[in-house]
């Protein structure tokens, strides 16, 4: 599954999805609204918004990449667009494979390369009522 | 000619989300880029960090637009 | 949270009790019932039995140095015991840190010394009948 | 003195997941050991590569008993 969503993300059903009896390891990540931006203001929020089909098929290719990489796995990889609150999971991906280290090396490289890689812009709502678009340091094609 | 612009983010901020262009055919996207600025004065600020796609693939300035292409104008992004 | 259990294991719980609003990034792994041997015998199942006191006090000693090495963060470890079918969950650890990296070497971390150290052991059943204790090849004082 | 003896995987299919065990005062761990091999023929060859734990902690066999310990036996481990 490689989607952009309006609804809160279900971890969990993504998980199950990715599973199947030849995979004894699965490994999720989820990225959660945080209560303070990465230098310590005060968050309310986050906007998100994505160039949804394009957003979609990065995530296709990023998993592409992994299974290639790292060995045959399944990879669901979902991010919610919309008005997030703190608290609320922004971004899952679901890896799974027959053994630990591949189901690891597989989330990683998909979360890493989709904050790089995928048309998803995030705006940061501050408590005194200000707001920020916050980039990736280190996205691809930056001018 | 008739394009489709999708905006994001600070663009979006600036120009709506989505709107229809009227171009001459065999236009650019760098001269729809120039059609979209005359009427938006925050644009040029934002002309370098802004990536341009073409039916869902980023191509170059010189990249020639057809009737019904569906362009995207893509600042840095940042999600996760 | 670091138990062993005997009812099936409840991921999503898990993930959601190490969750704080300080933390941006959840990592949860779960090891499951593969229906194949490592040596690829068809598997119907596994039977799982452990020290629990000790078991859950080494769940606690590998948090605190997944800690330690890598940041605040919560971790949880379950353990399940019993008769487990292909396609149970075996094991759980979560994480939550404030960010990703930290997390998953967290988890990584967390997994890979529980299977090394904790004092639980496995046997696979096959579906000719015969079954085998099954030790982890790089354990702790190993003989 | 007693203690109690609680066996897991290859050594528990030989004795029992628990049982007491009825020794001298100032019993060692080894003194244990040989006192469960006398009835269970099996257990010699697993002395190498089973641990023992008194009251959910390693120790050696020279580690002396006390009345009411809880003796843990522990073959090679592999969970997950």
């Amino acid at each position: 599954m490689f989607a952009v969503v309006s609804e809160p993300i279900d971890v969990a059903a993504i998980a199950r999805e990715v599973r199947t009896d030849a995979c004894g390891a699965v490994v999720t990540f989820a990225g959660v609204v945080r209560e303070r931006s990465d230098d310590d203001r005060p968050v309310t929020g986050l906007s998100y918004e994505a160039h949804e089909n394009m957003a979609a098929e990065e995530f296709e290719r990023i998993a592409a990449e992994a299974r290639e990489r790292f060995g045959s796995c399944a990879i669901s990889v979902v991010h919610r667009i919309g008005d997030l609150a703190v608290g609320d999971v922004s971004v899952a991906v679901a890896v799974a494979a027959p053994h630990r280290s591949a189901a690891f090396a597989a989330c990683e490289y998909a979360i890493h390369e989709l904050k790089r890689r995928a048309p998803i812009w995030k705006k940061e709502h501050y408590t005194r009522g200000d707001s920020e678009w916050k980039t990736n340091p280190d996205r691809a094609n930056s001018p | 000619m008739k394009v489709r612009v999708l905006a994001f983010a600070r663009v979006r901020e600036l120009l709506g989300s989505a709107r229809e262009v009227e171009l001459p055919a065999g236009s650019t996207a760098a001269a729809l880029w120039d059609e979209l600025a005359k009427t938006c004065t925050g644009l040029p600020a934002l002309a370098k960090s802004t990536r341009i796609a073409r039916n869902g693939h980023v191509v170059n300035r010189a990249e020639i637009l057809h009737e019904g292409d569906e362009i995207a104008l893509l600042p840095p992004a940042g999600g996760g």
